[in-house]
């Protein structure tokens, strides 16, 4: 089995378009056969080179959307989309995302030695440009993922999915593991390296008030239905669906400022 | 001045060299108070706050300075005197409402374990008393939930459980463990709701622990700012969060992503 | 509920019909044939070919199967090569013994090894713990049988508790009978549970380190309470699963032990079967313990549900 | 590599796993010069020294043909190092192979795979080598290989378990993303990573095979005479337990302290794990 290129079962009508779904359905049979629906006929459109917010509490079916596009999780039926080769992910647990068994040099080289025909040296040479564009020091490669930080890691996990420089990136809660402080910097890293690489970006949250500034455009969703989306501003400021508005005054923001 | 904290001190001795975990923390929490106390992971919060409700290991650890609560300093009561204080004048609730529930108890014995431990009352009126608080914390069909097991709830219903449980004998002091951290936003919402107003009805005084500063912002009286087991900065939320002193008391408000709409 | 032990027995017999036919298949490919066998290689080819009718083997391989496991499930096991007497009362008769060891041995481990097992993680880490601890190590080290010999030499042949070898049949005397098998019982016993207490030392260890445990403990609960009203439950979850499976082991167990104390159970008959190749007695035996084996999982499951109330839920619906 | 060896050995540094360490260093020692050379030829017999109690010139005492039981206890050693370390070898690679394979991918083969290993494993383990035995009867190579597959459902048990584990840990999708073949993710990625649980039950694998091979050579099955094992000398000495109490006491604190020793190892190596 091999992830990360998705057949299209359909094309989009604009080329701009990366990633597209229509009427795309998910569900999930448990032991007793019995089955709920997770992505409920969703229909999307993911824009080459921004940054898509897609919100929504536990059990709203924002992972498995991303996993639909990673075709790590089979659909139902709809047709989908997905313009980019080998999209990468950054999960939210930076403690379990890296392989503690190996040297982050090593895990960082995988991707270049699985997809690539780089020699060793070439491939050193590649991971500590990457190092330091994370703003990480060289000397980090040697270390093993349980002598670095919560943030370090994360920075090693950004570093390592743009190893082949992706079209598509998806960041499952990339920062919600992480202190507040240490949040903001690596919110800033992967604004600068988007700014610099020009991909793609999925960006799954539950902290409204994180994708206001972080995001192009916001898709809200609730038990698998997309029940609103569009730019933040506009929407924080005049929200449509009452599942928004409550969301935004759970969060504390209230139509005025905070 | 209900609890006062003098110049707390706390290492931990199990590894090769001590490490200090919280050096020289002094503050008080007056009546019906909510009192703030925020920080990052290692800044020492969790452990001030469990050093005040007794649930710091006695060995492998060294502990000075005083707490004191109604004229007796709890780091130095005796164990048995301490256990008559908790669940009964000190409570608290914590991070995971997963697993601080025991999964193979019902939820009825459980809110009412601290009736049995502290009153004398005949299992009848605990039952009575403890469907009356299942009530309280807003569960419809508090009967069905005081017979039912942690896993048949959700997390927002188990925490209100544990708030049911905790302030069962009208305790003078509610610890709060990042209570709602675990918690979806919505339910999140929920939950301070009903701290707040546990805190407005029955004048229990709130330690909040949290490292989620909008939501200190809005909830509570005055507040304590942690750095490496030291106070940096404290006083009113207000005047804190508007006009902050200490650098790094500033940084933490800067990294509250900032929602401005215009 | 009532659904779930259905599908579950279900699968249980499912389960034994595999067993059973994995076990008939297998004594099927051996090479050597029985009737040869039994009348030695200077019979007559007629002779042979006249028992081979008579003892069914001439019958298609599914077909003999077939009525194999109709007549085992009415208790016929068939009829035994070397002794020629029906298979059942053969080992009916040695099962009273087995029964009666395996009972023993498995209510001195249960008896036993809960105290002991609290009372170290208890003291965990501490002097007591960590000399308690090496020495359970080494009793799990010491086989069954070589306790058997031990106190065959010191409460047999030094102190004279018991008469070595003088085992005395449940028909003669019952305490007489059960008097003799608690030395051995003992024998089964000890490493059994050393390897409990081990395991609920673990258990409590691990339950201790859980957030509940944490939110007992503000409530005001002393360690006691802390210990037999929380913790207690929750460990014995992992030891029911360990006990359920040691049932089987000690009945394989006092296959070994039996030989020790020369008792004629269950153990001397499998044994001499297989050097005789004697295999109705032997399949039967084999699905004897299968029995067990399954019976023991359904228990266990039982169990289980009463503990745990999460696996009722899993389920359910 | 020098450093690396030694930064294993602090790790490793407790208790339980010097003490285990040594003691089996000690048998291994002795199974291995029992391969060459023993003080006395194991199989000549000497009327005189029947029964014989310890003495220096035999320390362990001789048995009832008068045989060195030192040298006798040393060959036994050896053999039952042998069988256990080709048991284990035999169950350990099956199980991991079956436990991979069934933990990473799951679903319907995983389900078959464990229904018929829960069986196989709830099913005591000497009982099983007996009904193979009973099949193929009763020699060295045969009691090998029938502990060995014996000894398989509870190596796939606990490789399944923590492949189960680490399958759902985000660096295994992490390197499916990265474009890893499952066969790469299992023996690159993963196993690595449930090395130390691997050592510490292949230890434990050394103690069940010492514990089962005793059992059965005790029966009479396993290596047969007139070449020495452990089971079968303590059945012997049972005969001679009033007059010869050493001939059964030594090869028994042989088996014991063979036991004590990889359950030692494989306790020191989970308490360094969960350090």
């Amino acid at each position: 089995m091999s992830l990360g290129s998705v057949k299209a079962s359909y094309i989009p009508d604009s080329p701009d378009i990366l990633v597209s779904g229509r009427e795309i359905t998910v569900s999930f049979s448990d032991r007793n056969e019995k089955r709920t629906t997770v992505l409920d006929g969703l229909d999307f459109d993911i824009y080459r080179g921004e940054i898509l917010g897609l919100a929504g509490e536990s059990g709203s079916g924002k992972s498995t959307l991303a996993k639909t596009i990673l075709g790590m999780v089979k659909y139902d039926s709809g047709r989908l989309y997905v313009g980019a080769d080998k999209p990468q992910m950054i999960f939210q647990d930076p403690y379990s995302s890296l392989n503690p068994a190996k040297k982050i040099s090593w895990i960082m080289q995988e991707p270049l030695r699985l997809g690539t025909n780089l020699d060793k040296n070439t491939r050193k040479q590649k991971v500590s440009e990457m190092l330091s564009s994370v703003g990480l020091s060289d000397e980090i490669g040697d270390h093993k993922p349980n002598e670095l930080s919560g943030g370090q890691r994360q920075r090693v996990c950004i570093g390592t999915a743009l190893m082949r420089n992706p079209e598509l990136l998806i960041a499952d809660e990339p920062v919600s593991a992480l202190d507040v402080t240490v949040q903001a910097q690596v919110l800033e890293l992967m604004k600068s390296l988007h700014k610099k690489h020009g991909f793609t970006m999925l960006f799954i949250s539950h902290d409204l008030r994180t994708m206001y500034n972080f995001c192009d455009r916001i898709m809200i969703l609730q038990k698998g239905k997309i029940v609103e989306s569009g730019k933040p501003d506009e929407m924080y400021r005049n929200p449509k669906a009452e599942y928004t508005k409550l969301l935004l005054e759970s969060a504390g923001i209230s139509s005025g400022a905070v | 001045m209900l609890l006062e904290v003098k110049d707390l001190t706390i290492e931990f001795h199990d590894h090769d060299r001590p490490e200090t975990v919280v050096e020289n923390v002094s503050f008080s929490l007056d009546k019906g108070e909510i009192l703030g106390l925020v920080g990052e992971s290692g800044s020492g919060k969790s452990m001030t706050a469990m050093a005040i409700a007794g649930l710091l290991p006695r060995k492998k650890m060294k502990k000075s300075g005083e707490i004191i609560f109604e004229e007796k300093n709890l780091l130095t009561l005796p164990r048995n005197d301490l256990r008559g204080l908790q669940g009964d004048e000190i409570a608290v609730i914590f991070q995971e409402p997963m697993t601080a529930l025991n999964p193979t108890m019902r939820i009825g014995r459980q809110v009412e374990e601290a009736l049995l431990l502290h009153r004398n009352m005949t299992a009848q009126d605990r039952k009575n008393r403890a469907i009356k608080y299942l009530k309280a914390v807003e569960l419809d069909d508090a009967e069905r939930i005081y017979e039912s097991y942690p896993h048949e709830l959700s997390g927002g219903q188990r925490q209100r459980v544990m708030i049911a449980a905790a302030m069962i004998n009208r305790p003078k002091i509610l610890i709060a463990d990042e209570p709602t951290t675990a918690l979806d936003v919505t339910v999140q919402a929920q939950i301070i709701d009903l701290l707040q107003r546990t805190n407005k009805k029955l004048g229990v005084a709130i330690l909040f622990i949290s490292h989620d500063l909008s939501l200190i912002s809005r909830i509570t009286h005055n507040v304590i700012v942690m750095q490496n087991g030291h106070i940096v900065e404290q006083g009113n939320t207000d005047e804190i969060f508007a006009n902050p002193q200490n650098d790094y008391t500033k940084k933490l408000i800067a990294a509250i992503p900032k929602v401005e709409l215009n | 509920m009532n659904n779930y032990y259905f599908k579950k027995i279900l699968s249980l017999l499912a389960t034994l019909l595999v067993i059973s036919f994995l076990v008939f298949s297998a004594f099927e490919i051996i090479p050597g044939d029985p009737a040869l066998s039994r009348l030695g290689t200077n019979a007559t080819p007629e002779r042979i070919a006249a028992l081979r009718a008579e003892m069914g083997l001439d019958k298609p391989f599914l077909f003999r199967y077939f009525l194999w496991v109709v007549e085992c499930v009415k208790g016929n096991f068939g009829t035994s090569y070397s002794y020629n007497v029906p298979v059942m009362s053969m080992i009916g008769e040695k099962l009273p013994i087995t029964i009666t060891l395996t009972l023993l041995s498995m209510s001195m481990t249960m008896i036993i090894s809960v105290p002991l097992g609290i009372a170290l993680a208890k003291y965990a880490h501490r002097t007591f713990d960590k000399v308690g601890f090496i020495a359970n190590q080494t009793i799990m080290s010491v086989p069954a049988f070589f306790l058997g010999i031990l106190f065959t030499y010191i409460f047999g042949l030094v102190l004279h508790w018991f008469k070595p070898g003088g085992y005395i049949s449940y028909k003669q005397s019952i305490p007489g009978f059960i008097g003799f098998l608690i030395v051995p019982a003992i024998a089964i016993a000890i490493p059994k549970c050393a390897m409990s207490i081990k395991l609920l030392r673990a258990a409590v260890l691990q339950e201790a380190d859980k957030d509940y445990v944490r939110t007992a403990y503000s409530r005001g609960n002393s360690t006691m309470q802390v210990m037999y009203r929380h913790v207690l439950k929750n460990a014995l979850i992992p030891l029911v699963t360990f006990w359920g499976m040691a049932v089987a082991d000690v009945i394989a167990g006092s296959i070994v032990i039996e030989q020790v104390f020369n008792i004629p159970g269950l153990g001397r008959v499998l044994l001499t079967s297989i050097s005789n190749r004697d295999y109705p007695v032997v399949e039967a035996v084999i699905l004897l313990i299968a029995v067990v084996v399954v019976l023991m999982d359904l228990v266990t499951d039982i169990l289980y549900r009463r503990i745990d109330p999460r696996v009722r839920r899993n389920e359910k619906g | 590599m020098l450093q690396s060896i030694r930064k294993t050995l602090k790790k490793y540094n407790n208790f339980f796993f010097n003490v285990g360490m040594i003691i089996t260093l000690v048998f291994f020692v002795l199974a291995v010069v029992g391969c060459f050379y023993t003080p006395y030829n194991t199989t000549e017999m000497n009327v005189a020294l029947k029964n014989s109690s310890p003495a220096l010139a035999h320390i362990f005492g001789c048995d009832n043909y008068g045989r060195d039981i030192f040298s006798r206890v040393m060959e036994g050693i050896r053999n039952t190092f042998f069988i256990s370390f080709f048991t284990v070898m035999i169950g350990s690679l099956a199980g991991i192979v079956i436990g991979a394979i069934s933990g990473y991918y799951g679903g319907k083969l995983d389900e078959i795979l464990m229904r018929i290993n829960d069986v196989m494993f709830a099913f005591p383990s000497v009982l099983l080598a007996l009904v193979i035995i009973s099949l193929f009867g009763s020699g060295t190579m045969v009691v090998t290989l029938a502990l060995g597959i014996a000894f398989i459902p509870s190596f796939a048990r606990i490789v399944r378990s923590e492949y189960k584990k680490q399958a759902a840990l985000d660096y295994v999708q992490s390197a499916k993303l990265m474009g890893a073949k499952d066969i790469r993710v299992i023996f690159v990625h993963i196993l690595p990573n449930i090395l130390p649980v691997l050592v510490s039950s292949v230890m434990i694998g050394f103690n069940n095979a010492v514990l089962a091979e005793a059992g059965l050579s005790y029966l009479g099955i396993g290596v047969q005479p007139p070449e020495a094992s452990l089971g079968r000398m303590l059945s012997e000495a049972q005969s001679y337990l009033f007059s010869a109490p050493w001939y059964a006491l030594f090869p028994g604190l042989a088996i014991v302290f063979m036991v004590l020793g990889f359950s030692m190892l494989a306790e020191g190596i989970s308490a360094a794990k969960s350090r």
